[in-house]
């Protein structure tokens, strides 16, 4: 075993923190893509317009400089309010915006703008024939959506989920400019106390890779998993 | 345009950050910025080609080192390969006298190899389901026809992969155009660079980030412009001439 | 003021700056400034809590109210004044100028610089020094961190480095016999315009009289012999400031 | 008995499809048991009216009666619609379609296909479901290929299936979009087979249909439509034996 | 003229998938200005005979000679495979084959679809090529949709495309695999048309069709292929007015 310098420990916790961070905003993500493309796909012109507001917005502004906007500038907005308190009544409260929510909400907003853009082209690649199938037996829209729709999208979308998923994953490191002990900034900090540059580069890059492994290993028995009833076509090598 | 003059003129008069000093700085970064992401992004998409077929192959040989190439390099995060790359490569003992020194003494070609590994990495993955998409009765038809496998690769496959990959690949520049902004890390001065450089001589946060994020997303609308042109172009055909 | 009613202070510092601050490898905090901030605290009769923070967040940070002050090693700079309410400095480090060792250098013959290139920590009072002294001779590279730096140097990308003196001893050890390096010229603390008072604890423009309270304390343990006692718990050299033992 | 409900009756039926006005005042009533084929060139309308009937297409005008049940319409900014989507979908649950292109879905298997939308539509227990099911598709003779998913059944095995899927939901009317066209020569017996049985059995059923000989052998009444109009009906002896206009006698004219 | 080698020649042709044996020594000889057609019930190994003849399927046994050239194979790991790729891009050059789906090339345009293969695998010139291309175009009355891509047409259209595709190959022998199954029977008459045209002008042609009227105008030689092996052959006088055996009888015998 490598000699971490006692820093093993803390790294894991490090690994942890950017796991729930990833997991939580994946979550949050894949909710805001899935709404994201029903709106751009519906004739509500209000709806259509917001989302592409939000897709081509968020996706053309740098995680960075997002982060640090939405998180202090949100934190301003609620000292705005408070300030006025204090000046207008001298009531001094302060409501904190916690660090842990703020990374979550901020990169799940993020990546909910290219979950967006993913699962709307997995929606366009849904046979209409299916959908219309379902309204002929008198199906709400609402439940063609959950038995028809979505699991025939899904096979469609996993490639780009895939992607978009292991950049968000490498994205989380950026909660430590809000205050988090990510596995990244506690590396960071170990190398700077230290002074070995490379020694904790090492685990970094292998928990990323066996989150790797294990996330790959789960899209493909998803893939497998909504690929049933659809043959795979591979056959251009002979 | 000229709203946006007008916005730079109110700029300038109204405070002491926005000096001409300062946009001196924005526009060198700039520069860096655009050169670096271009660059990796055209290299990238070359390499990405002959290893998107590769990781295809039916030979092992051949498709498992492709496919542990995209995995290390979609796996880990581009900040430590580009670290390794760029301070890494030092430890190599006595690499300084050879001609390779030449070029990874700066900050520049080690960025870019790093850059360039790592988007050639997602674009073969994108290239590679794309080409697993061709329609099965399309390469019969070209095999019924006399195709070669080059010829058939090259003239039906190919093609017809890259339209099909094209609105995943606009994903991925965008991607690349973010992730650019580690640059500075190895002393480039790019745009986050100069942003960073400005925030820290004026501790206008807002000011400085927002004036880069303006930038950025600038390039962001020229880079979405640009693909639905293209898509326009180039998936005219699955479009119902009527639609 | 509604503040006296809980005396409890969040302190914001970036975490490690040796031997300012850093964490043991179980995770604790210690170091100077954690010593000092704890001192300065019982003295002034308040409840501290100390808070991480990485620093480009820093004074946003302090601004949205993360944290009530910064102890951070923070220079004081005019730029930096127009955004937060300093307290009087606590110490003041001076800087150096880093080579490898076999290399001679003539800091002062500024004509013989030219084309050599030299590395500093983005946006600190040193870039700006050597901005504004060398900018028009010297290939100045910005980096994150001062490691960085001495990574670049020993390869031989860099052939200066100029750097804050308890940082150098701590990264460079310039100052041990079998060390890479050596240091190049005097230590040099002035023009104070860029160097400026010292480090000093940063504040809310409003919050004068949490800075008051603070301004007292650090004069205290001044007075009284506390501050020379922690300092030469971590240091062998002074980092102290007239100023303070008025 | 004596008095139960029409099952199905259309009146005046019109449709633009932006400027163009596809079908021009149709009307239609099926009585219990009726089988009724559409027949007319391409072009002409048939898809269009049958689509109409469960509101596929929001017809322009005119009104439809299903059982009895008058569906409410309104107008909004997108035109006229269905006053309650819920009316709709109750009654697109009487009316089964069984689409030219079978339509199965991809992901269920063929048993899956059946029982799902008596389950989730109808609301019927899980176990009645698929006991109705495996009867239906012993009848259309799939009893065997209840665990295939779509894609591993020949076209005729597939449309049977769509047949089973629609009779599953015990439908007032089924109505069939050329369920033939996109078969096999061979295939299409089987398929035809099952509709002639299906008739036989006294269902309601609308067809849209290129087949003459299934059209005269079976349907009580034969509509010709020829631009978006009702050009002949009647008895299939009628109209097929002893058509009226040029226009009928050269699309009923062999091809080769 | 008296020894132009014999376009097409197969003999003793088997194919194995796994365990089951498809075809069980089929042998077949295309004279030049032959039709033969092939008939089957579905799953009798027609299609799998045809792709066999371009070496889109690889025979198990048996040989192959176009236009006078053997097909060399060996035996490799993977079993019987041509011993010379390029020989076999060479022949399959020479027979061209339209498909049941038609398989036209999604992202080029119906002119560059025709011309694609012309240019690159026998190396015309461009300008020559789409000279070549707009003929046939003009033949099978696609002139005016040179610059449409095959989403923009029907399905009729894109089989005509298919097979002005396949013309401009100028090939030795055009294979056929029910290239009217697919469509709507609207459609069917005019693909039937360019084909009877291509008989008409002397092309060697063999066709799996279910078309029998077809077969028994256009065909010099009609085969009936049940279960991998040919159980009638000859002039479809003999075959489908008069066929021998009882399977065949009933295979002919309407459907409804
Ligand atoms: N969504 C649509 N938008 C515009 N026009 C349409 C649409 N659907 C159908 N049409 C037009 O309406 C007319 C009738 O079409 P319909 O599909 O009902 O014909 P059909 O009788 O079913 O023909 P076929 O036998 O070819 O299926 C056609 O001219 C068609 O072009
Ligand atoms: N790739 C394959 N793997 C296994 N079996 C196959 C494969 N291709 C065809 N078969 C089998 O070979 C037999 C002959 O198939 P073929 O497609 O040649 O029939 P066909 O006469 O063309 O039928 P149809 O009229 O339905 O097209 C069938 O039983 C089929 O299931
Ligand atoms: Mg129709
Ligand atoms: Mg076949």
């Amino acid at each position: 075993m490598i000699d971490l310098k006692g820093y093993g420990p803390r790294l894991l916790e490090g690994a942890l923190v950017t796991v729930e961070v990833a997991v939580l905003s994946l979550l949050l993500a894949l909710i805001l893509g899935l709404l994201t493309a029903s709106a751009k796909l519906s004739r509500h012109v209000l709806l259509h317009r917001l989302a592409t507001l939000y897709t081509t917005l968020i996706r053309g502004v740098p995680d960075l400089v997002l982060m640090l906007l939405l998180f202090f500038g949100g934190q301003i907005g609620v000292n705005m309010i408070t300030d006025w308190l204090y000046y207008q009544f001298d009531v001094d409260i302060f409501i904190s915006i916690n660090e842990f929510v703020a990374g979550v909400v901020t990169i799940g907003f993020i990546f909910g703008a290219y979950m967006g853009e993913t699962f709307r082209g997995a929606f366009l690649a849904v046979d209409s024939g299916q959908l219309e199938a379902g309204r002929a037996y008198g199906m709400s829209s609402r439940l063609i959506f959950r038995r028809i729709q979505f699991p025939q999208m899904m096979r469609h979308a996993l490639p780009g989920l895939g992607n978009n998923w292991m950049v968000l994953l490498k994205t989380t490191a950026l909660v430590s400019v809000i205050g988090l002990s990510d596995m990244v900034r506690i590396a960071a900090e170990a190398t700077k106390a230290t002074h070995e540059p490379f020694l904790f580069m090492v685990p970094v890059a292998l928990i990323y890779l066996l989150i790797a492994s294990v996330s790959e290993w789960g899209v493909a028995r998803l893939q497998k998993r909504y690929n049933v009833g659809f043959g795979e076509a591979d056959e251009w090598n002979n | 345009m000229e709203q946006l003059n007008a916005w730079f003129v109110e700029l300038l008069s109204n405070n002491d950050i926005f000096t001409a000093n300062t946009l001196g700085y924005y526009l060198d970064g700039l520069g860096n910025t655009v050169r670096l992401v271009f660059l990796s992004l055209i290299i990238g998409l070359v390499l990405a080609v002959p290893l998107a077929i590769a990781r295809g192959s039916r030979r092992k040989w051949i498709k498992w080192p492709v496919f542990f190439y995209t995995y290390v390099f979609r796996g880990t995060p581009l900040l430590i390969q580009l670290y390794m790359i760029y301070y890494g490569v030092v430890f190599i003992e006595g690499i300084q006298d050879t001609f390779l020194w030449v070029i990874l003494q700066g900050a520049f070609y080690p960025a870019l190899i790093a850059f360039t590994l790592n988007t050639a990495a997602y674009t073969t993955e994108i290239f590679h389901g794309a080409i697993k998409a061709t329609p099965r009765g399309e390469i019969e038809a070209a095999r019924a026809y006399g195709m070669s496998r080059a010829l058939m690769m090259r003239r039906i496959i190919m093609p017809s992969a890259f339209r099909r990959a094209l609105p995943a690949y606009g994903n991925e520049v965008i991607f690349m155009l973010h992730a650019s902004a580690i640059a500075s890390v190895v002393t480039i001065m790019d745009l986050t660079g100069a942003a960073r450089f400005v925030y820290a001589r004026f501790y206008a946060p807002f000011d400085a980030f927002l004036f880069v994020a303006a930038i950025y997303l600038c390039l962001t609308f020229a880079i979405l412009y640009l693909f639905r042109h293209l898509e326009k172009k180039l998936l005219a055909h699955l479009k119902p001439i009527n639609g | 003021q509604a503040r006296d009613g809980d005396d409890e202070i969040r302190l914001a510092i970036d975490v490690p700056y040796e031997p300012f601050v850093y964490r043991t490898p179980s995770g604790e905090l210690k170091g100077f400034e954690i010593d000092l901030g704890n001192e300065l605290c019982e003295r002034a009769n308040l409840d501290c809590t100390w808070v991480e923070q990485s620093w480009s967040g820093i004074i946003p940070g302090l601004l949205s109210r993360k944290y009530d002050a910064i102890l951070s090693s923070m220079a004081i700079t005019p730029a930096r004044a127009n955004q937060v309410l300093f307290s009087i400095p606590y110490y003041n480090t001076p800087s150096v100028w880093i080579t490898r060792r076999g290399r001679d250098i003539d800091i002062s013959d500024k004509a013989s610089l030219e084309g050599l290139s030299v590395g500093v920590q983005r946006g600190t009072i040193r870039d700006s020094y050597v901005t504004q002294m060398y900018g028009d001779v010297l290939d100045i590279r910005r980096y994150s961190s001062s490691q960085d730096v001495a990574n670049d140097l020993i390869a031989g990308r860099l052939d200066l480095s100029f750097e804050d003196y308890p940082v150098a001893v701590d990264t460079f050890h310039f100052r041990e016999p079998d060390s890479k390096f050596k240091q190049v010229g005097e230590s040099i603390k002035t023009p104070t315009s860029i160097f400026g008072k010292g480090a000093a604890m940063a504040f809310r423009q409003r919050d004068k009289a949490l800075a008051e309270k603070f301004n007292q304390a650090i004069r205290d343990v001044y007075a009284n012999g506390t501050y020379d006692k922690l300092m030469k718990q971590y240091f062998d050299y002074d980092i102290s400031l007239p100023v303070g033992k008025q | 008995m004596a008095d139960t409900p029409i099952p199905l009756e259309v009146r005046d039926i019109t449709k633009r499809f932006g400027d163009t006005e596809v079908l021009k005042g149709l009307s239609l009533t099926a009585h219990k048991g009726d089988v009724i084929t559409l027949i007319g060139a391409s072009g002409s309308g048939k898809s269009t009216f049958l689509r109409c009937m469960n509101l596929l297409e929001q017809p322009n005008e005119g009104e439809l009666i299903v059982h009895g049940e008058n569906i409410a319409f309104k107008t909004t900014r997108h035109g006229r619609e269905p006053a309650d989507w819920k009316q709709v979908e109750r009654i697109r649950a009487k009316l089964s379609m069984v689409f030219q292109s079978f339509n199965l879905w991809a992901h269920m298997t063929l048993l899956e296909n059946v029982i799902e939308a008596p389950i989730h539509v109808l609301g019927k227990p899980k176990r009645e479901a698929v006991e109705h099911a495996r009867q239906l598709l012993d009848r259309v003779g799939l009893l065997d290929h209840a665990d295939y998913y779509p894609a591993q059944m020949s076209g005729g095995q597939q449309q049977r299936g769509a047949i089973a899927r629609a009779l599953a939901m015990d439908p007032e009317v089924m109505l069939f979009d050329e369920p033939t066209s996109a078969l096999d020569p061979e295939l299409v017996g089987d398929v035809l087979k099952v509709m002639r049985d299906l008739a036989d059995e006294g269902r309601t059923m609308i067809v849209v249909t290129h087949e003459m000989s299934f059209a005269r052998d079976v349907s009580s009444q034969v509509i010709y439509l020829h631009q978006g109009m009702i050009e002949e009906i009647g008895p299939p002896k009628e109209v097929l034996d002893n058509p009226q206009s040029d226009r009928l006698k050269q699309f009923l004219a062999p091809k080769h």
